[in-house]
């Protein structure tokens, strides 16, 4: 039996993502009340801020819109750096990083789409029109769903951890696409303003309550991420356990 | 239709989701506790079977 | 019968094909679009239905040449063949399986498209109700060219060749239909009862000729 | 209930594999296929099972008196060198999946899925997708596709090949049961199968040695 | 590597018909979209060069899913894994002939659609230029997605819809550079400079992708 | 040459299939794996091939005086359960495109074409599409493959399934041929393959006995 024993500290190798386990369970309530805090604070602040001459109250869908925008860029780059860790130094945890975060990407996405869409109406006077920034984010879109259902599609979850990171490496083209769309094609959109190399050019009214709610936004993208990975580690256990069970069972009725 | 609309319906909508999103990552959680959970409490009777000393962690 | 549909299904959902996909496929496809013709909204509502209807052609034939194929490689095909229910009765649920599997949901999914391509409400649902009642003609179709590929183990050609033509009819009545929804001069009965007797003439021919072609491909 | 064969002739292509093949089973009774690479063995079979139209000669399964008669595929399980189950099926869905789609013939009775699973030896695996199973466990699976559906007719092609040796005896078993309550079988084999009884036709491709009994 | 390059091209000629169905797909799409935007010559050459490119992309990505899963299915995937032969290498080849068997036909095909669509001379030569040096390039990003589609069992349109958003760069040059080959103001070369720099790209990042993914999915 | 392979382990989806495997064949040695079904056989053969990455372990063909060594997959031939022949193709192209993409390494020799098909004993029918040909005509075919292209180790599972008896000594006449010339063959089987002077190596499922010699 001293096999089963070698299976048994093969099992213990997750040790690491046990340790990660604990840490996240001290981090996490931390974490989780200073995402509620700034949102308070920001949510505070950009409904008492002045509104713009040009377009009215209507800036204040910048405060979502921006952030999340922001996210959905983020979070696929948080997927391209896990999908390396697993290419090069396979580590499990790299794995359930990305796959975790595929869900959250596409529900930040669709933030941006959704609150995009809202401002274009007043601003542009159309929900939506087929320019390269607003395309691009689609496609960002349909990405994370491909990825989800890719993941889906695959019981292996080290196999299916593998064959994704490939595709989210090459889609990370998708990206610089997005973020430069605006400087390479004139379209409707607006170009940067705050993340460029030689400073915001936004009015520091705007741009304070756009700091922390952005602040806001990508905490609540790590508590959340955090919270994914953990439920994430815990399918996996499950299933593990669930099939060695399987086996020892198969394995007693034929000895 | 007037400015405010546009806006109510923005964060609401993203409210939504991001509550939506929370709620989901949460119950998830808790399913897999109780999974876990109800694992455990087999995996003790498992135990008492020899080769099965400890499955996992 | 029941069980066989059931498994047609868990098998297209399983292994990544399934209602998600489909739709997935279908936007991708049309988010396409607008790179190519450029994003003037008017020609995209124009060609709305064309392209709609296109990407529904292709997500049928996708996947659908492996219909028998599949099912000839792991052997299941010869258990199949020598039950008593009738082969063509087989063939029939094998079709509407796959048209659950893949066509449906294209076909619900296709408002949301028309949204896209900036198409009004009259045209959405002309387009939703032509696909609803034009792309089961497709399947059948397919069906028969994936029966004749496994009878050819190098007769590809063939099954192109029979398929395409085929379906170009289907095509063309149904995006006729949803423009003469649209546009005035033009009714929006015949080429509509057209397609439906398309679909009705195909729902028999397909997969007669499909039974056929497995019972002399057999070997 | 007997398996007739007549005058059987089968073509390949241009090719006569082989003609004037006769036999009749009776009830308990098994016939075993030998005979070397090509010479038509699996041919023979798939006619039988109704999958190859004989160049002369038909099969046919009487019943009682001899009046009543079927095509012997409709009263046959077919085991080919392919299993018939998909691989990204779990072994449950796949057996479920043919005891519903081939149904019993005749009021046979068959076997539960996890009784006709315990059977072939695998009784706590049949939650795994059959893709994730070895060589040998997928066969004996597909073995156990002969037992959640009754047919009293059992056809095999080679099928102890990737078989271990405890496999052997558990087939050999299974074909016992069978035979013991009136079923028939006719088996193409290159290894011994452990059926004693069993009547032999040596395949000679496109020469053809009369049957064989075999006490 | 010559024997594989020849083996791919008489498997697909041989077995899949991928030239010709490939032909008759485009050559479908061409025709369906004149139903949509009517018969105004006019509009239809000026949209000319984006259909043919669409047509083109569509058509590309029929049985591009079953370029690494045939080799997988008889166990010839397992050989080519172990060889010294660089895997970028060998499934650089395979994309080459898959190119020549499915996308070549189709770039020959196109002057002939574009004279359906009543495009002049200039701009059906550009979108044969464009075609013949754009298309590679889908192929090889099709040859990741292909890799990837493996590991799934049926693959399909998830490939299509792996492989489809990396397209768009694509299709965005390739149409522009046809439009400016015929429109006075904009400049060919830019675009043209710029779609010849993607398929250069596409032709190392692909293979090399697939090639890991074919080695991760391998077991 | 020796093939070392050195504490090998091996999952298979998320479960250990064997681990702690270690064993050295020098040239001319032939190793037999045994073992039930679903014990792991083709999952070592497979490790060994590097188509599966080990758990832990590595697997090297060494050269010379042990300072040169190179990846086993790349001077092996693996034979799985599949032929990794084209159906739509005849025998002497696909034979042909083997020969021509695999080469041979290390200036080792190999058969021709025809002669290979000779060897197999099936030298008529070469022009035929793989398609039309027998199960055991196929998998004699498959083994063809290994002669046509030099490769000093050969990994091969389950090789004589489907084979009748004179095939059987057939396939013991090239392992020992191969062996003879400085060969290594590393075989899964249930069947006695006619090696009298192999190592045998039990798989165990999750267990692992040691080597033993049989002389
Ligand atoms: C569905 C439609 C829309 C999508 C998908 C979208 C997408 C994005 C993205 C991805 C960013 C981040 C860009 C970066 O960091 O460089 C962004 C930023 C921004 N968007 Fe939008 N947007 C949409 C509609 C709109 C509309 C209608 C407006 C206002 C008229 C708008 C105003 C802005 C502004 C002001 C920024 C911040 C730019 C900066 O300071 O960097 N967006 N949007
Ligand atoms: N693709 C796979 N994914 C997951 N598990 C697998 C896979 N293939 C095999 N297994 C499992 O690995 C174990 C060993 O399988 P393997 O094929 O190595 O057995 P084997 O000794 O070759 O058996 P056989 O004699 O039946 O061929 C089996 O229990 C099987 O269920
Ligand atoms: N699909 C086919 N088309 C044409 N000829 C075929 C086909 N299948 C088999 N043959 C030929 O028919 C002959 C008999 O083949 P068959 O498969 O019946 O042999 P077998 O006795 O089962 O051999 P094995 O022991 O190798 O399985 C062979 O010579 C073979 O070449
Ligand atoms: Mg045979
Ligand atoms: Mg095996």
């Amino acid at each position: 039996m001293n096999t089963m024993s070698l299976a048994l500290s093969k099992f213990s190798e997750l040790a690491n993502p046990t340790r990660f386990l604990a840490l996240t369970a001290r981090i996490l309530p931390w974490l989780a009340g200073l995402t509620a805090l700034l949102f308070a604070v920001g949510l505070y602040m950009s409904f008492t801020t002045e509104g713009d001459y040009q377009q009215g109250e209507t800036v204040r869908i910048m405060y979502v819109h921006v952030p999340a925008a922001w996210l959905s860029m983020m979070c696929y780059s948080v997927m391209a750096i896990s999908a390396i860790g697993t290419l090069v130094w396979r580590h499990p945890l790299a794995d359930v990083s990305h796959k975790a975060a595929a869900p959250l990407g596409a529900a930040f996405t669709l933030i941006a789409l959704i609150t995009g869409s809202l401002w274009g109406k007043p601003m542009w006077g159309t929900w939506w029109v087929w320019d390269a920034r607003l395309t691009s984010v689609f496609v960002l879109f349909l990405m994370y769903l491909g990825l989800i259902a890719l993941n889906r599609a695959m019981d292996d979850a080290p196999k299916a951890a593998r064959l994704s990171s490939v595709l989210i490496l090459v889609g990370f083209v998708n990206i610089p696409i997005i973020k430069f769309s605006v400087e390479w094609w004139n379209t409707l959109h607006q170009p940067a303003s705050v993340m460029r190399l030689d400073g915001p050019t936004i009015d520091p009214e705007f741009l304070w309550p756009l700091l922390v709610m952005a602040i806001a936004f990508t905490l609540l993208f790590f508590t959340l991420h955090l919270m994914a990975m953990r439920n994430e580690i815990w399918r996996r256990r499950i299933a593990t356990q669930r099939r060695l069970a399987a086996r020892l069972a198969g394995r007693e009725v034929s000895a | 239709m007037s400015h405010a609309f546009y806006i109510y319906l923005s964060y609401g909508v993203s409210g939504l989701i991001v509550l939506a999103l929370i709620a989901w990552v949460w119950l998830d959680g808790r399913a897999r506790q109780t999974e876990l959970k109800a694992l455990e409490a087999a995996g003790i009777r498992r135990r008492s079977a020899p080769p099965a000393s400890g499955a996992g962690e | 019968m029941m069980s066989l549909f059931l498994r047609d299904l868990k098998l297209s959902v399983r292994a990544g094909g399934g209602a998600l996909i489909g739709v997935l496929f279908f936007m991708t496809v049309v988010a396409v679009i607008p790179f190519g013709v450029g994003p003037d909204l008017n020609l995209l509502s124009r060609i709305g239905p064309a392209i709609v209807w296109i990407g529904a052609l292709l997500a049928a034939l996708l996947g659908l040449d492996r219909l028998f194929q599949a099912e000839r490689d792991d052997g299941s095909l010869d258990l199949i063949l020598m039950q008593e229910t009738p082969l063509v009765l087989t063939v029939f649920v094998k079709c509407l399986a796959h048209w659950v599997a893949t066509s449906l949901p294209l076909v619900i999914a296709s408002p949301l498209l028309g949204l896209f391509m900036n198409m009004n409400e009259v045209a959405i649902g002309a387009v939703m109700l032509t696909l609803l009642v034009g792309s089961p003609a497709i399947t059948f179709i397919g069906a028969a060219g994936a029966a004749v590929a496994v009878a050819l183990p190098r007769g590809g050609l063939l099954v192109s060749i029979l398929v395409l033509p085929l379906a170009i009819p289907v095509l063309i009545f149904g995006v006729s239909a949803s423009y003469a929804a649209v546009e005035d001069p033009a009714p929006f009965l015949p080429p509509f009862l057209f397609l439906i007797a398309i679909t009705l003439f195909f729902a028999v021919i397909g997969p007669l000729a499909a039974a056929l072609a497995l019972r002399s491909a057999s070997d | 209930m007997r398996l007739i064969a007549e005058d059987l002739a089968a073509r390949r292509g241009e090719d006569l594999i082989f003609s004037g093949v006769s036999f009749t089973l009776a009830a308990g009774e098994a016939l075993v296929l030998i005979g070397r690479n090509g010479s038509g063995k699996s041919t023979l079979l798939r006619v039988v099972a109704g999958l190859l139209r004989p160049e002369a000669g038909r099969v046919e399964a009487v019943f009682g008196d001899g009046r009543e008669s079927r095509p012997a595929r409709e009263v046959s399980h077919y085991l080919g060198h392919r299993n018939a189950m998909k691989q990204e099926l779990t072994v449950v869905e796949n057996l479920t999946f043919w005891r519903d789609f081939l149904g019993d013939v005749q009021g046979g009775v068959s076997l539960s899925i996890d009784e006709a699973a315990e059977t072939v030896g695998l009784g706590g695996i049949t939650h795994l997708p059959f893709g994730y199973l070895s060589a040998g466990q997928q066969r004996r699976f597909a073995m156990a596709k002969l037992l959640v559906a009754h047919r009293p007719v059992w056809i095999l092609d080679e099928p102890t090949a990737a078989l271990d040796a405890s496999a052997d005896q558990m087939f050999a078993g299974l074909v016992h049961t069978h035979l013991s309550k009136g079923g028939i079988v006719i088996a193409a084999t290159h290894q011994p199968l452990g059926l004693n009884d069993a009547k032999t036709l040596v395949m000679k491709g496109f020469e053809y040695r009369e049957m064989e009994e075999m006490a």
